[in-house]
């Protein structure tokens, strides 16, 4: 373990335990040996992030221009995201918040999907019933986002519940920020996983702000991680920005869950790069210097320099991967803008398995004033 | 045909339809060992073992949290709820989470859960254990709720409650969970959701009611048609969500006069909703106000729950002052 | 008098009553330096410090259970959910506790606390940052609901709503925050809670109504009255629990006709309790049937919100079917 | 520190450290000294759990004889109530759940008026409103009874913070079960109150029991204390069944919010010798044999053992006072059942402060029928 120095106000965020393996500079952390992973799955990680950052760039940009109502992008968060999503079997759940389409890259949503969903147009999985980020991904074991903070945790819980009952040997992977510690939800959630040794691994993304509100007025805790002791399983504190470190942590998480040996909290120190979402305005109430300190830290620099330096990966190989999906996500966008709008009966469909009469007739009432 | 209560007929359910189907699964506070505090799960542990039956921490929020979850990794869970004025911390899971989820995934999540909770006054409660929430969960697209009033009622929509692929909210009338005895079926048998009954005909007034309080509108029925003479149609709706308009407009077309009973208070309760289509749908007919009998718009008290309830005279009061109208 | 939208007249009550009253204080997500996700308490926090204005740990049930213990040692704290969406962790806190709390304690303890949130559609905010959620509440003895439609009823409303003493929702119009600007008196005042507001005469048919859409309501009813000559009386409810019974019925009485419109999902809606105290009230002065133009009975949706909503299309065809039935 | 060896299932409460400063025949504690308070104050230590005690046992037998409709008793928990409550100042706020009547007693609420609600008459304090069990006193500074389990929990922390706010110097003493830990409500409350630095003093009854469920179902945590590492303040085991180290160690508690060094959670390890209430049998769920075994640790005879080995205690005492209370019980039990019902028009008072429009129209029309 070493000593985390990249805290906030938190005095104890500095002096801290933290788990690192890259250092700022892509460069090994004394004392940490290369971990046995195979070259293709480290150039993955770092794809990912970088396809992951390009969308949300794209993303934010198609809202200013008024294109799409709202996007919510995970800029600096990416290695905590991806690390983790990577470090699950493909047929493990994956239990979202909104700040996850890393995640959902990893366990291959299209591009196309994505841009449907924020057009919230007739092609959209999820039928323009929900503000853009909102997706679900059943075939992909990917949950379905909800806006209310906290909620998914007690339902991760209830997977892992459901795995074990059915004796199936996956787990669960639920994601949620440092702001949700505070629900009630994420008691219950994490207290029930406890008791019922569920196959969960938390992972907490404590990107250090909720909206306006900075995490040591979220708990008076020493750390998001120490909170498991309440609950009677471990807790780990890993740099969020190291992409290793997080995939190392949650595979071990992942492998203690299959053992039957029950969840993990792992505590991703990372930090929001950018606004909440594109209706926020984070100058009003955070400084542009600290956002610059952590900049230094990015989590895609820092796996770019240690995949050249093991001449995994180069500038060129960048550029090329830049473009192709630069345009990839164009094709995508330009795709999905020219799809209509679901048909009006879509608001009467999936309240229920079959539509009751009442729905029935709103829907003929609407029908008609259509017509 | 055994004899039972509605207690034995919410077991009997439980039992038939666990046998039948694997992933179903009961869970709650004190519904393991000691088969749930007013009894209605006993003997289910013992019988299926502690996978499906189980007593979880105390924390609402955390059992419907969780069922939501174990619905999603393909079981169907049967939540008990100890007492239905101990639901609302579980009301954002209940109304924001399983209510929402197929629509909101577009279809691809569904809740296939049944959350059974007792609920009523007349058992000296007080304040939080005589609580009737239907009207709050009845304003929630996706949910269905299902009250029955007897063991036959309880029985075979218990067992479609759990069949059914969205949530159901299955409230027992607890008031009478020993009280009313019924022959039911042994074997296993359904009630559709969503279709009333005709407890009692008659031309002159049409009361709708359901759970506990039905037995009070029979009684108030029975003593009306002897002692004053009248003729009254008694509609007992089973399923508050979706409800069953047809046979309700059926009726009060036939009488053009409307008594509406229930426990819960009257502002917003779910008799202003039936109250509300009727003056839609069939204002043509009416040939009196539309009374509702209910419960005072106050919490529920405890020494003078007798006057607070809509009992035997008030309802008879109901229906005189609408008749005679 | 300075012209204001309700945000800003939503920020001077606040600021005027905390002026007046040392015990008010507010408490929320993001209300301090931030000054709210809409700005509505901006500059509180520069003004009255980190004591009376502050951010809370992100957890409704935290911020409404804090905010009854605050009220129990002498505050009157008005706190703030940021989406109405987003009320339900603390369901229990207010219906059991809050809206209990004088009557359990035999008027012993009392809960002056005033929980403003942002409700209602149309700002492409999808099932979770739309709902209008008053009828839940509504349903709820002990507790009082208001809901402004303009800056002037906002500001005069608020004042009235912190300086009762029992606990008020009190739902803010986020669709016409900034849209509904008016001349706003720069002095205190209160509009007195419980009175409805005529924002209408006319004699062909009552529309009730209230917080956002009532804007599309007036519209409705110019272009009915402009274009199918129509003479349409619109009720403002402004307060909705308690609410104006009197107005109302004084309305109907004279029209015969009754529109009620909001944006809540229809079933179990607040405009069942309205058109049911009509059926029961004035069912001989009734010459139609009761319609509800409301949203409908799904989840609210994102891209269709204009459809889903009870836009001036649907209310005129709610006029046109009424006064022509 | 000792090592606890009273436990029950759960394998970590046996290794669990604990506090304790009486041995079970009332003897010392090796290393302990007799704690420096004052000979009448011990005295009322004994006297209050007496006095509950034989409350509780009449109140009972009175539910068991039909003339009261339920009863909820403390039975094996006078100590953590009646220690805890005694260490507060008379100023503070007591913030109760349904087992503390102890507390009650200890703030002067008289029997009369006790009795008056179990019978919900016109004299009950809460005008018949709620179940036995469930009074207020506004005028102890002892709040508002609630059935929900946990509720109180936040209440109390925002009592604290308004304690703050108003620069008052009190603190607030709020009383949960070892069930109502898992509730989402513990979780909220007691963050806040951390983060807020609430001069709260969070105590556990841990009775083992939530009815029929027992603790390890309740968590998976290695004790109750520890939660409040989550919360970053201090936790700690005592043995509630010892009066003098439930009196120590919420009164160091209690100190240490005076001074604005904000909450402390104590975990009083005690046991329900009772039924859950006088609806339960818990013959259905758990062995007597451990019901026997905690008999033997009962906090009654260990604080008279206790009090007669320092001569401050007699047994012509114990009989006096127990003949006195028994008769002072009869006696109020005699007066409060002959009072009658509260008026009709109780049920539409104190719904608001003035009686609105419709409450008025329903009285009249219950008045009506009732003439
Ligand atoms: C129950 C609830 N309350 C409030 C909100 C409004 N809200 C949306 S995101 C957010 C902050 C979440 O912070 P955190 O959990 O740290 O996640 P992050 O956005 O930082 O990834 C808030 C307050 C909400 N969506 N749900
Ligand atoms: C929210 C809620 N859920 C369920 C109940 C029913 N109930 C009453 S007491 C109790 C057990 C409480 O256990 P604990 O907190 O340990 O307190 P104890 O009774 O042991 O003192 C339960 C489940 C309730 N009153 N409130
Ligand atoms: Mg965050
Ligand atoms: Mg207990």
């Amino acid at each position: 373990m070493l000593r985390w120095r990249g805290g906030r106000y938190n005095p104890a965020f500095m002096s801290e335990e933290i788990y690192r393996i890259l250092k700022t500079n892509g460069r090994l952390e004394k004392g940490r040996k290369t971990p046995s992973i195979d070259d293709d799955r480290l150039r993955d990680m770092y794809r990912y992030m970088l396809i992951n950052r390009l969308v949300d760039e794209r993303m934010t940009k198609l809202q200013r221009q008024g294109r799409i109502g709202f996007y919510i992008g995970s800029v600096g968060e990416e290695a905590a995201v991806i690390g983790s999503a990577l470090a699950m079997r493909d047929d493990d759940w994956i239990v979202p918040c909104y700040r996850e389409l890393g995640a959902a890259l990893v366990r291959g949503f299209s591009l196309y999907k994505f841009c449907c969903q924020l057009f919230g147009n007739a092609e959209d999985p999820i039928k323009g019933r929900q503000m853009p980020n909102h997706y679900s991904a059943r075939d992909l074991k990917f949950t379905s986002i909800s806006s209310p903070v906290g909620t998914q945790i007690p339902h991760a819980a209830g997977l892992g519940m459901g795995l074990n009952i059915q004796d199936k040997k996956n787990a669960v992977l639920v994601f949620f920020g440092d702001g949700a510690t505070s629900q009630g939800d994420f008691h219950v959630g994490a207290n029930f996983a406890g008791v019922f040794k569920a196959p969960v691994v938390f992972l907490c993304r404590n990107n250090q702000w909720a909206i306006s509100v900075p995490g040591e007025r979220q708990t008076a805790s020493e750390s998001f991680a120490i909170k498991a002791e309440a609950y009677g399983f471990e807790g780990i504190r890993v740099d969020g920005n190291d992409v290793l470190a997080v995939y190392e942590t949650v595979r071990k998480a992942a492998e203690k869950a299959y053992a039957g040996d029950g969840p993990t909290l792992v505590e991703a120190v990372t930090y929001r790069q950018g606004a909440h979402s594109t209706s926020d305005d984070p100058r009003a109430y955070r400084d542009e210097e600290e956002v610059e300190r952590w900049k230094e830290r990015d989590p895609l620099n820092r796996m770019k320099s240690y995949l050249k330096h093991r001449d995994l990966w180069s500038d060129e190989e960048d550029d090329k991967l830049r473009d192709e999906t630069v345009k990839e996500i164009a094709q995508a966008v330009k795709k999905a803008e020219k799809v209509g709008p679901p048909d009006i009966e879509e608001i009467f469909n999936d309240v229920y398995a079959q539509r009751p009469w009442h729905l029935q007739e709103q829907y003929e009432q609407l029908r008609g004033l259509a017509e | 045909m055994p004899r039972m209560n509605i207690i034995q007929a919410v077991n009997d359910a439980l039992r038939i339809e666990m046998e039948r189907d694997e992933s179903i699964v009961v869970m709650g506070e004190d519904v393991g060992k000691f088969g749930g505090v007013f009894r209605a799960t006993q003997g289910l542990q013992e019988k299926f073992g502690e996978k499906r039956v189980f007593d979880t921490p105390l924390a609402e929020a955390g059992i419907i949290g969780a069922a939501i979850g174990m619905a999603q990794s393909g079981l169907r869970p049967v939540p008990e709820i100890q007492f239905a004025d101990f639901i609302f911390p579980a009301f954002d899971h209940i109304i924001n989470e399983a209510a929402k989820m197929r629509y909101r995934s577009g279809g691809q999540f569904a809740c296939p859960i049944t959350i059974r909770t007792p609920y009523g006054g007349g058992i000296r409660g007080g304040h939080y254990h005589s609580q009737s929430p239907e009207a709050y969960f009845c304003h929630t697209p996706g949910l269905k709720l299902v009250i029955p009033s007897d063991p036959y009622e309880a029985k075979g929509l218990l067992a479609s409650s759990i069949r059914d692929d969205d949530p159901v909210l299955f409230l027992e009338p607890k008031r009478v969970y020993r009280a009313a005895r019924a022959e039911v079926p042994e074997e296993e048998y359904t009630l559709e959701l969503g279709k009333a009954d005709v407890a009692n005909e008659g031309s002159d007034v049409t009361v709708i009611a359901y759970g506990a309080v039905l037995h009070d509108v029979l009684k108030a029925v029975e003593a009306a048609e002897d002692e004053d003479g009248m003729s009254c149609e008694v509609v007992n709706l089973r399923t508050l969500l979706p409800y069953d308009a047809e046979t309700v407009l059926e009726s009060v077309k036939k009488t053009g006069r409307v008594v509406i009973v229930h426990e819960a208070p009257r502002t917003c309760g779910y008799g202003a909703e039936l109250a509300a289509m009727i003056a839609e749908k069939a204002i043509l007919y009416l040939e009196a106000p539309i009374l509702r009998v209910t419960g005072f718009d106050t919490p529920f008290p405890y020494t003078l729950e007798e006057e607070y309830l809509p009992n035997e005279r008030r309802i008879r009061k109901g229906l005189r002052d609408t008749v005679s109208f």
